[in-house]
């Protein structure tokens, strides 16, 4: 029961087909990208069919990849299930102000995952129960997890390299 | 519940055998290090302020500058720059550390390929000033006196396997 | 006395018995155990709504100690990422090191020899016992008497000399490397060692003897905070609280990493799913904790401790002083870093609060893309409202420590 | 000089020397309960001020002296002020019956009769358990007019636990008048003569159990310390008191402590009486001080070993065990003496 490559894979491609954009192997793990709009009806899938049966959400998280200017931004879901102990990884790509259905529904675990996204990436979850700020102060302006966002931070805080040595 | 268990709950029998273990406590010699007055010997590994090696011969400092340890450093507290004596050997001029960034992990202690600079075991480094958390090559080259006795046998600063 | 295992239902029953146990004025107080609440375990702030002792309602709010983690990380190279991942569970640091290595030993393909995974398994067990230890000092003072604190807090101590003898630090260990660990098992350690975990089992034993058939423990306890496998899984909460539930999940036996697949160990479980039977559980943990690292120490097998990989590992220090090869190497991880190839890979491991995935996407270079670590405190920390919804106030103290909450793990 | 202005001046004498003597006994036992609690757990307490750290009270005393005294703005000022006070006094006034030697014996001092009481109340065990009732209203009010959250949960918690468990305790406690048919601990103790398989506790073992748990409710120690639970309440009633005011809190809890646990050895452990007539050689007062450090010891070792009770366990005990049983161990009492005479 290692967890290694889902046999259940065969399984969602036919359920799904073309709608599964694409497929990626890499170091035994199985990743789908699924288009926005799929996103909660495959999500729904996986947890419901036995023989995927993924009870737990590992993680869900946000990515920003500004090369990609057509949808900068990603949602990664990683799925686990305990009955057939196999992983899956689910993606979808978002452009810029696009908003994605909230998980909170099939798994309560997603509801900080998903504050933690909108915080760090910008990226708004439809019906979320209490989509507010989680890590960061309450009045944080700014996404500080995208690429353009200076690691010094914008507010104060500067780290005064000048003053070294001379406080 | 049994009888028995009535007889055991009405004579406490539970609490008393907690109160045993207390009991065995308040005889048994304590496990107090009373700080100031006895202060326990760190372990050869324990990594504690950086201190600069120098040759015991000449005095001068084993590094040459290379600059290994400050881009390894993860918080960047190493600030060297670097010159070169008479007979073009490279020497640090300066050797600043900064202790209040540092996170004492010794990554620079063990990427220095001549192992100039070693981790010791001066743990005493709570100061009133934050100016003197920055360590200056003169502090450094003094901290030798820090460094584990262990280590000294064996050459050049180390080899490695400490 | 284990009576039959009672099935969902029968927790379910148990659990809504609990619920209504004290009638409701109905007037509600909000009061909030805020961050400086001496049983809030660091920085986290609960506001609850308090209907005479029970809580009706309970908003989390944690983000205290968010130091960006995953930004910092971005900045580095994998090797200086290392001393970050210590921060994470303090606890426990070796063994955020230890799954953070192997999520980048699997995007980069790295090998690991045996005795680098035994080193490893035996190093991170040692960090197990420590973190249950500490757990059982604060749960009980949580309770109300400050001796136990005192008296955990001295076992404790014996693993920490431990881990400073091997790590060179207590608490922030820095010792794993990608490849393997940083140093080899220092001479004496053996001896140390083997004193240590036989010495333990009695320890373990003394504290059964102080709160297992403690009359308060067990009305403190039993059927306390019952979350069902059910809830576990929707609210993601692993781990010692997910085994006291009747879910024999350990990742250390389903997808073995390290040298967890030559050890042979069982999986603590229990039925209940209440704070006593995860403080059965950890008390189990301990003691197999100690039967792997006697184990480890048994069959430890020599060769080198860490891969000589020269794209990607950190070259051993004895060679960097003697041949040049070696000093090209150092130059070349410390200047260039190691390069991982393009892709994304996601590794869990079972830290000792819960599963902790390390989810990594590299373009590439020597820096992470993104690096994400899904660490179990984060959602015991969302998990506290419906653990804790219904309770009683005293109960809420004795909930909120049974399911191990640390909040460098929780706010990274 | 005749005997009432003999009796006047011996009175005043009694009336000064008792309480200094608790008060300097309190002193210490602060000091002795930090360090039994290191003991206990293991460590060596504190041993900086004075020869093994014996001095240390007096730090605290001195420390709480220069500490600022907040009084919460929005509080109720004058109860405020009050509040440790009332809890202070009973203690104090519960001395007055404690006997800790021979009374109305033969003129032994200058010619006089001394009597080692202070007032000879013929119903002194009444006294005490009026005062114990007092000692509620101080808690009450301080967690009352504090006028915080966790400071009124806490006073709350307190007032109730403390009615309920003086309930217990005043039926235990009649078991001990049925067998001296008296209320005055001067009989009572009078009734215990010889030795100490005389005293009540052996006839009285329930009895003195559930009075010796009652006043570990009742002091607010240990296993009922939920008045002040810093895990759950921060401090219960005495979150915003600090300084000397929070310092007469912590030194009646004390004075509370001797004085129950004169008390208890009184009622059951035969008062001043030696435990072997052949003992008798020592003076009455020095057997009541190695009772009241036995039991003060043995209060400490509880404090430091047992967990809290959640709040409804520890009234469901109160009402639903403690209660039923001193009034069982009450009536079996009662025939037991009716029948023997």
């Amino acid at each position: 029961m290692r967890g290694g490559v889902v046999n259940g894979a065969a399984r969602l491609e036919e359920q799904f087909g073309a709608r599964l954009l694409d497929r990626v192997e890499f170091r035994g793990e199985l990743t789908y990208r699924v288009a926005s709009d799929d996103w909660m009806e495959v999500l729904r899938f996986c947890r419901d069919d036995p023989e995927l049966a993924f009870d737990q959400l590992d993680c869900l998280l946000g990515d920003h990849l500004p090369e990609r200017t057509e949808a900068p931004f990603d949602v990664v879901a990683h799925l686990v299930s305990h009955t057939h102990g196999h992983r899956l990884r689910v993606k979808t790509a978002l452009k810029e102000g696009q908003n994605l259905p909230t998980i909170t529904g099939l798994w309560p675990s997603a509801g900080f995952d998903e504050r933690e996204t909108w915080e760090m990436y910008g990226i708004v979850f439809a019906g979320h129960p209490d989509l507010r700020r989680l890590l960061t102060i309450e009045d944080f302006e700014g996404y500080p997890l995208r690429k353009e966002f200076p690691i010094q931070g914008t507010v104060g805080g500067r780290i005064r390299t000048d003053l070294r040595g001379k406080i | 519940m049994g009888l028995k268990d009535i007889v055991k709950k009405g004579a406490f029998v539970d609490i008393l055998r907690g109160m045993s273990v207390t009991g065995t406590y308040f005889v048994v010699d304590k496990v107090t290090v009373e700080y100031p007055k006895e202060k326990i010997q760190p372990y050869p590994r324990f990594r504690g302020a950086q201190a600069l090696l120098t040759y015991p011969d000449t005095g001068e400092v084993k590094c040459v500058a290379c600059m290994l340890c400050a881009t390894v450093c993860p918080s960047r507290c190493i600030h060297i720059e670097g010159g070169e004596t008479s007979e073009g050997r490279s020497y640090p001029v300066t050797f600043d550390l900064d202790l209040a960034h540092c996170v004492f992990c010794g990554l620079c202690e063990e990427v220095c390929p001549v192992a100039a600079i070693v981790m010791t075991r001066e743990y005493e480094l709570a100061t009133f000033d934050k100016n003197d958390l920055w360590l200056t090559k003169e502090w450094l080259i003094a901290n030798q006196k820090n460094v584990h006795k262990e280590l000294l046998g064996r050459g050049v600063g180390g080899d490695g396997e400490r | 006395m284990s009576e039959a295992r009672p099935t969902l239902e029968e927790l379910k029953r148990r659990k809504a018995l609990s619920r209504q146990r004290v009638e409701r004025s109905g007037e509600v107080m909000t009061v909030s155990m805020g961050p400086q609440h001496p049983s809030m375990h660091g920085v986290y702030r609960a506001e609850l709504d308090l209907d005479g002792e029970v809580i009706v309602a309970v908003r989390p709010e944690i983000g205290n100690l968010h130091r960006g983690v995953e930004k910092l990380c971005e900045e580095r190279t994998y090797h200086q990422i290392i001393p970050i991942t210590d921060r994470l569970d303090y606890l426990a640091s070796f063994v955020m090191n230890h799954g953070y290595c192997e999520a980048v030993e699997k995007l980069m393909g790295v090998e690991v020899p045996p005795r680098g995974r035994y080193i490893r398994t035996l190093a991170a067990e040692l960090c197990r016992i420590a973190n249950h230890i500490m757990w059982l000092g604060i749960h009980i003072m949580d309770l109300g008497t400050q001796t136990f604190f005192c008296i955990c807090f001295r076992d404790r101590e014996y693993i920490l000399d431990l881990l400073e003898m091997l790590t060179g630090a207590r608490l922030t260990h820095s010792f794993g490397r990608i490849g393997g660990v940083a140093k080899d098992l220092p001479d004496g350690f053996d001896r140390r060692c083997r004193k240590v975990i036989d010495f333990l089992p009695r320890r373990v034993a003394e504290y059964e003897r102080i709160v297992k058939h403690n009359r308060i423990y067990y009305k403190r306890a039993k059927g306390v905070g019952i979350f069902t496998s059910e809830d576990c899984f929707a609210w993601r909460v692993t781990g010692p609280p997910l085994r006291s539930a009747g879910v024999a999940r350990d990742l250390r036996r389903d997808e073995p990493y390290a040298a967890y697949d030559e050890m042979d160990f069982e999986v603590a479980v229990e039925y209940n799913a209440d704070v006593y039977d995860r403080f059965l559980v950890r008390m189990k943990e301990i003691r197999e904790s100690c039967k792997i690292v006697r184990q480890c120490l048994d069959n430890l097998p020599d060769g080198p401790f860490v891969a000589s990989d020269a794209v990607h590992a950190l070259p051993l220090k004895k060679n960097v002083l003697r041949d040049s090869a070696a000093m090209i190497q150092d130059f070349y991880q410390v200047f260039q870093g190691p390069l991982a190839p393009k892709g994304e890979v996601y590794r869990a491991i079972e830290a000792p609060k819960g599963e902790m995935g390390v989810y990594i996407r590299s373009e590439g270079g020597a820096h992470p893309a993104r690096i994400h670590f899904a660490t179990p405190s984060f959602y015991h920390g969302q998990a506290v409202p419906p653990l804790v919804e219904g309770e009683m106030i005293s109960d809420m103290v004795a909930i909120f420590a049974s399911v191990d909450v640390v909040l460098g793990d929780c706010d990274r | 000089m005749s005997d009432p202005i003999a009796q006047l001046i011996f009175l005043i004498i009694k009336a000064i020397l008792v309480p200094v003597l608790i008060v300097m006994m309190v002193a210490f036992i602060i000091f002795f309960e930090r360090k039994f609690a290191g003991f206990f757990q293991g460590r060596v307490g504190p041993t900086y001020l004075g020869p093994w750290g014996s001095f240390q009270s007096f730090g605290d005393i001195f420390k709480l002296l220069s500490k600022e005294d907040l009084i919460p703005a929005k509080s109720d000022k004058p109860v405020f002020r009050l509040a440790p006070y009332i809890i202070f006094l009973p203690a104090f006034l519960v001395m007055a019956v404690l006997p800790f030697g021979p009374v109305g014996g033969e003129a032994n001092l200058f010619g006089y009769r001394f009597d080692y009481v202070i007032a000879n109340f013929d119903a002194g065990l009444v006294l005490f358990l009026a005062l114990g009732a007092i000692a509620v209203y101080g808690v009450v009010l301080a967690g009352w007019s504090s006028n915080g959250n966790f400071s009124l949960l806490g006073g709350l918690r307190a007032g109730a636990q403390m009615i309920s468990y003086e309930l217990a305790m005043g039926f235990s406690v009649v078991g001990v008048m049925l067998m001296a048919n008296s209320m005055s601990l001067v009989d009572i103790v009078e009734g215990q003569a010889g030795n100490f398989w005389d005293w009540y506790f052996i006839p009285q073992v329930v009895g003195g159990l559930i009075f010796f748990v009652a006043t570990l409710a009742e002091l607010n120690r240990t296993p009922f310390d939920l008045a002040e639970a810093e895990q759950e309440l921060v401090a219960g009633y005495l979150t915003e008191y600090s300084g000397m005011r929070w310092g007469i809190f912590m030194f009646a809890e004390y004075v509370n402590l001797v004085v129950i646990s004169g008390i208890v050895s009184t009622l059951y452990f035969g008062g001043w009486r030696a435990p072997l007539e052949v003992l008798d050689f020592i003076p009455g007062p020095i057997w009541l001080f190695i009772k009241i450090c036995v039991f003060v010891f043995i209060y400490m070792w509880v404090r430091w070993t047992i967990f809290r009770y959640r709040y409804n366990q520890l009234m469901s005990m109160g009402w639903k065990v403690l209660l039923p049983l001193s009034i069982l161990n009450l009536v079996v009492t009662a025939i037991v003496v009716s029948v023997a005479g």
